[in-house]
């Protein structure tokens, strides 16, 4: 494991020992548990993190971040998931924030940039809509100018943390005219401007991480478009390419792994534990062995950011597959070592906060089902597996 | 070797399919996880007796029509748990109290006695209990717990298996839920039906408790509990059969980049997979029923595994791929194609998982060579 | 198993009796070994069938066939297969033989059935073109008319047994104008007719099987043309219809599946056999489940055909998928539970007539890798698997 | 942990790559396997001990050094036996005979002496032989047999594995392959190289054919043979890097229905999935080789399990779909694809197969939990 350096492993000490100090344990307990974060938990652990000056992990130096290298940065994000921390809301941190320093003006930086930081303003986001998925550019949410203001009326989806959020970025048509991908623009919208309804999408595993965003006759400042009218595609696909190394989902996927080869020293069968059968072992190590080869592959993807010149290939894509996959057969397998445990429901509003009384299972079972089952997202998410097959065919049959 | 329902069964799966299509709704169900009123219409219409022989009480059918009504329920996601009643517990009491009381209530109406086998630990090895029974003057002491006893709110008895110490065999209990000393947690399963923990803390039964041969029911409870795999078996296969046509459904109708997305190769692919996989359970499960309709007991054992084994995989695949397909809209509870892959998982833990069954199976030929 | 009944049965001891008479030991040894079959072999063995009015299995009686039901065909196609009878050749059997009786003329019929019937001419199809596989209706292929001949120029490819056969049916191009299923006929040809240059195609199992065959200046009498000029391309698809059960490679499959399970009780390890390892055990259920489901799959195709009424979905395309998928696990497992033995060349020329007196491996191992090697092949003929799959898609998202 | 080579390896990677592409042809071969002069260019070059430490003789690389040599030579499918000699017997003479002649003339040129130590029923399990060794006076007798030697044929002398009666370990024996009582018997493999089956029938040997600890090349066999599967890998990897591009270019030029066969997403997804496998692969062999160049032994030897295993699984595929989506024309021993495949092949049973090897690093895990 000689990826990282001495230095490496100091600072991640340093991570792990704040982790320790920092984080109240029952949070903790909560977030092994794998349910979706609350916006309580994520403002207490962000302040704290901003103490540190660690709240916004990826950001330069000059606009509030510790200007880590990618590296730290990767070192970071898995201290903290196997440290049980609950995850810095992503809207902010990784997505509108990089697209506002890096094509807000000043006012811009200056009015959101802080509130970010220290999770006073929590984000979220509004591209997808019903009728625009996997092809994001066919978007019909439209943003009209009437004087000072922009008057928006559509619809978006899939918008995480949307019931707790109090910004709102979209991507709105502009003009209708033209290649669908030149009349969009970028917005930033107060979420408790009239016209906006938001309403809770249910996903299956019973959990409320998702909404649907209503905009009837919003009516946004012209000073909250960010950089020009009618180029916000361009900034989105920036911010698009950024995710790299973060959808490898490798901490995730140990955090994950971790825990089945724990419930499975939990399980028992006839002849004892099932960690120690046979069959079961062997089903483990090729998990364990896939999460190694994706692991380096996607340390061969930092490394490549490391040294800026990023190869022809769409290695994001490849990291993006293996670990969504990767993920939902670990937690498919969880599911199964589990057994008759995993049968029951353990509904993310019983079983978040504190554990009840009495269950139909024992401890290590809360969350497994339900994470399980809203994995099954993670490949559709963030450009279906699909998408990127279509890109790396295209990037290898071109070249 | 039956391939297609006959005339009779065609009726009756055309009964039952509309059943389910026209009246069935579990709107208004208590925790119980059945309408006591639905279930009496379930027993009148005959379904529950389907498949057991007329000699023990049943209307004379077999495997085929047992798995018949089961894929119907399979196809609409009914809730009500006939596979624990009508497959396990009929097919168990036919074999150790044929004719007997107990089973016509259970296949006419009146009482809903059910088999409480399943502890977490067997993980699908069908012999491995560990609740006790212990010699108590005239009667028995149990201890020992069941878990995930689906439809187990439901029961108005229960059925417990259980070893009386110093002696081999399995013994079925009959007991009241309301038995002091029998502690009944009942909870909500992850495909919405209803089930219960038991345990059992020094259980007292009088010895009129005991149904069916005393220490001597491991081969009649090895063939009920394969009925019963074979009757969700055929429940899944339906489930993957509407997950498959759902998903074929939106496939025509969604647009992205200005096609349908029918029109993509890979997803056509996909499809054709969740087809191939949909046709190869149904095969392995009529299989596996042409072998419960035979006199070969160890060739329906292997074929009860391999059935299982086999739509377990098929199950995960095609639920799995009919979320994919369907993106973001089939990951939402509301949708529903979602709730297929729900049951599916939740098939795949029932009676022991897919794996299991395939290392049963292996174990059989193996037993069988030497 | 009761899909057969018993009748059936008293006629699978009947086939499985007169092959056990019929066929000499060696051959039985030779085909054990699943080389490609000899001339000699093919005649030797269609010629002690006609005997028993057996070797031509498919055809109805008044052709000269025994009238067999289907299920009668499946039973003597497996029996055949399991007892070690070299394949007959199904160029004269499945494809041209039926041709001729259901769209040929008297004359045609008189003077090419009896032929096939008792293997005095083999035969050998001409349809492939380098430049036209999948999309077989691209053939370039062409056949002039010259008074009472056509001229025939072109080449052919994948041409089974060409080397050994003495008739060649062909696909030609006699109209270039209009759709290209429109302009094809399908045409007898004398493979001693000037003109004619076959060329060996070694597979990457180093075995002879294959050609390719040039056609320059070939004149080809009229009479020699099958029904109607341009109307071929309907002839060839009932053909290709025609397949159906005996493209699911039950027998094969099953060959090879007993042939694993026999080297794999040979086969030693460090605790004993091979066979009794619940590891490989397990692999091995694997696949005899998916032999079992595979097989039930292909009776019940076998039932449609006899009720008459096939159902609207492309089952053959599932069995040939599954049937070809399957038979390529089985055969990579048979190499890996050879280990080093399965690591010699075997080559057929030396293994398959007799074995030689050293060897470098035991005799069960000779034959395997070829075989394996070779069979790579079959999800690609017939019409690949990815072809097979655009069929079921089709037909579903159609219907 | 290093990716991606240093100037120098980039350079002799560069080399070999343009050696193996001009220069390097396998007409002319013997059946030796291998022709004498070319094998002597080799060393004049330095290749065969670009892995060996300096202290030992080599050149003073390591693992990551010998892999980017074996890559080049698998994407060129050159048959010469380096991995055999450069990896195996090179490793465990650098361990058990350092500085020594053998070694010398092994690395420099002028001798070829060659580890014999496969077994049929080792299957992979290192440490798995059943020649034996008797003391004999001063001397030895043994008796037993080694399969698919590769490069056998090309060796001049043997080094044999064998165990003493009496003792625990493993000792090894120098033989010259003109010993009475040795039978070699050669052959061709199904990747077109040479190997060779070793009986030995009562081999009579002085006491200085021992070579390196009587019964204590144990662990420095482990390390050798462990290395010998880093250096096969890599020669995988380059093997499925060549098939998938040439998969590639075949998908670009080859048309039916009208269009580039490449541009039908279904094949698209495919060579992706070719791509991705070749990637996996490529890492894990990345991730051993950095655990060969650290001194946790336990961890060495799991890495380079898993290493064998991903790649097997990953080269079969990659082999397969190469001809797959090359249709007819990868079927052919002229076209080329095919013989990707073949060595692909060859290489999952070369030194354990890698279902073996899936085996060995969970039996490794266990072992290291408890």
């Amino acid at each position: 494991m000689s990826f990282f350096t001495a230095e490496d492993e100091t600072f991640r000490l340093e991570v792990r020992r704040f982790i320790q100090t920092a984080l109240p344990l029952e949070m903790r307990e909560r977030n092994h548990r794998a349910y979706h974060p609350t916006r309580d938990d994520v403002v207490l652990w962000t302040k704290a993190l901003q103490q540190k000056g660690w709240s916004v992990p990826s950001w330069p130096i000059e606009y509030g971040g510790p200007g880590w290298t990618v590296r730290q940065r990767h070192i970071f994000e898995e201290e903290c998931f196997l440290g049980g921390a609950p995850e810095l809301s992503p809207q902010g941190n990784s997505l509108v924030g990089p697209v506002i320093y890096t094509f807000g003006n000043q006012e811009q930086k200056t009015r959101f940039l802080p509130g970010i930081i220290s999770a006073d303003q929590l984000w979220a986001q509004g591209f997808s809509e019903p009728n625009s998925g996997s092809d994001l550019a066919s978007l019909r949410t439209r943003a009209d100018r009437d004087g000072d203001h922009y008057v928006v009326n559509g619809q978006k989806t899939w918008t995480s943390e949307g019931h707790f959020s109090d910004w709102l970025f979209l991507l709105v048509r502009t003009r209708q005219d033209g290649k669908p991908q030149a009349g969009i623009s970028f917005l930033l919208v107060d979420m408790k401007t009239p016209g906006i309804t938001v309403r809770p999408i249910i996903s299956i595993d019973e959990g409320h991480s998702l909404n649907e965003v209503f905009l009837e006759d919003v009516r946004v400042p012209v000073e909250n478009l960010v950089g020009e009218e009618n180029q916000g595609w361009t900034y989105a696909k920036v911010l698009l390419g950024e995710e790299r190394s973060f959808s490898a989902m490798v901490p995730r996927c140990k955090m994950e792994f971790e825990r089945l080869r724990r419930n499975a020293s939990f399980s028992r069968t006839s002849r004892g534990r099932l960690i120690d059968d046979p069959h079961f072992a062997k089903r483990l190590s090729a998990l364990e062995i896939e999460l190694l080869a994706h692991e380096t592959t996607t340390w061969r993807v930092l490394a490549e950011e490391e040294s800026g010149h990023a190869g022809a290939m769409p290695t994001s894509s490849i990291i993006k597959i293996k670990g969504t996959e990767l993920l939902q057969q670990i937690e498919l397998l969880s599911v199964e070592a589990l057994g008759l445990d995993a049968m029951p429901v353990y509904p993310e509003e019983e079983y978040r906060e504190a554990l009840p009384a009495t269950m139909p299972g024992p401890v290590h079972a809360v969350g497994v089902t339900s994470e399980m089952f809203y994995r099954r997202a993670a490949t559709i998410y963030g450009g279906t597996n699909e998408i990127q097959r279509n890109l790396i065919a295209g990037t290898l049959l071109k070249g | 070797m039956q391939f297609l329902p006959d005339e009779a069964q065609s009726m009756m799966r055309d009964t039952v399919r509309r059943w389910v299509e026209k009246d069935y709704s579990a709107e208004g169900d208590s925790t119980l996880g059945c309408d006591p009123d639905r279930w009496a219409f379930l027993a009148e219409q005959g379904w529950l007796a389907a498949g057991v022989s007329e000699e023990a009480g049943g209307l004379g059918g077999n495997a085929f029509d047992l798995c018949t009504i089961a894929e119907e329920l399979g196809r609409g996601l009914v809730r009500d748990a006939f596979v624990p009643f009508a497959g396990a517990t009929a097919n168990l009491l036919a074999q150790i109290a044929p004719g007997s009381d107990l089973l016509q209530e259970l296949l006419w109406g009146g009482g809903r006695p059910l088999l409480a086998h399943s502890e977490a630990a067997a993980r699908g090895e069908q012999l491995f209990i560990e609740t006790t029974a212990r010699a108590d003057g005239d009667g028995f002491v149990l201890d020992g717990r069941k878990d995930a006893v689906l439809g187990g709110p439901f029961a108005t008895s229960l059925l417990i298996s259980a070893r009386i110490e110093g002696e081999d065999g399995i013994t079925i209990f009959q007991i009241d839920p309301g038995q002091p000393g029998l502690t009944q947690q009942s909870f909500r399963t992850i495909d919405n039906r209803s089930a219960c923990n038991l345990v059992l803390d020094g259980v007292k039964l009088a010895s009129d408790a005991l149904v069916g041969p005393r220490s001597g029911a491991d081969n009649a409870l090895i063939l009920a509990l394969d009925q019963a795999i074979l009757a969700s078996c055929a429940e899944a296969v339906g489930a993957m059969e509407a997950a498959m046509l759902m998903t074929r459904d939106y496939l025509r109708t969604r647009k992205q980049f200005g096609s349908e997305i029918g029109k993509f190769q890979a997803l056509q692919h996909r499809l054709a997979d969740m087809f191939i996989e949909t046709e190869q359970a149904r095969s392995i499960v009529l299989r596996a029923i042409d072998a419960a309709c035979g006199e070969d007991v160890a060739q329906r054992q292997r074929l009860a595994a391999a059935a299982k084994s086999r739509v377990a995989q098929a199950g995960l695949f095609v639920g799995g791929q009919a979320i994919q397909l369907h993106g973001g809209i089939g990951m939402t509870e509301e949708y529903g194609v979602g709730h297929y892959f729900k049951r599916l998982m939740a098939f795949d833990l029932y009676l022991g998982s897919g794996n299991a069954h395939l290392e049963r199976f292996a174990a059989l030929q193996q037993a069988e060579r030497t």
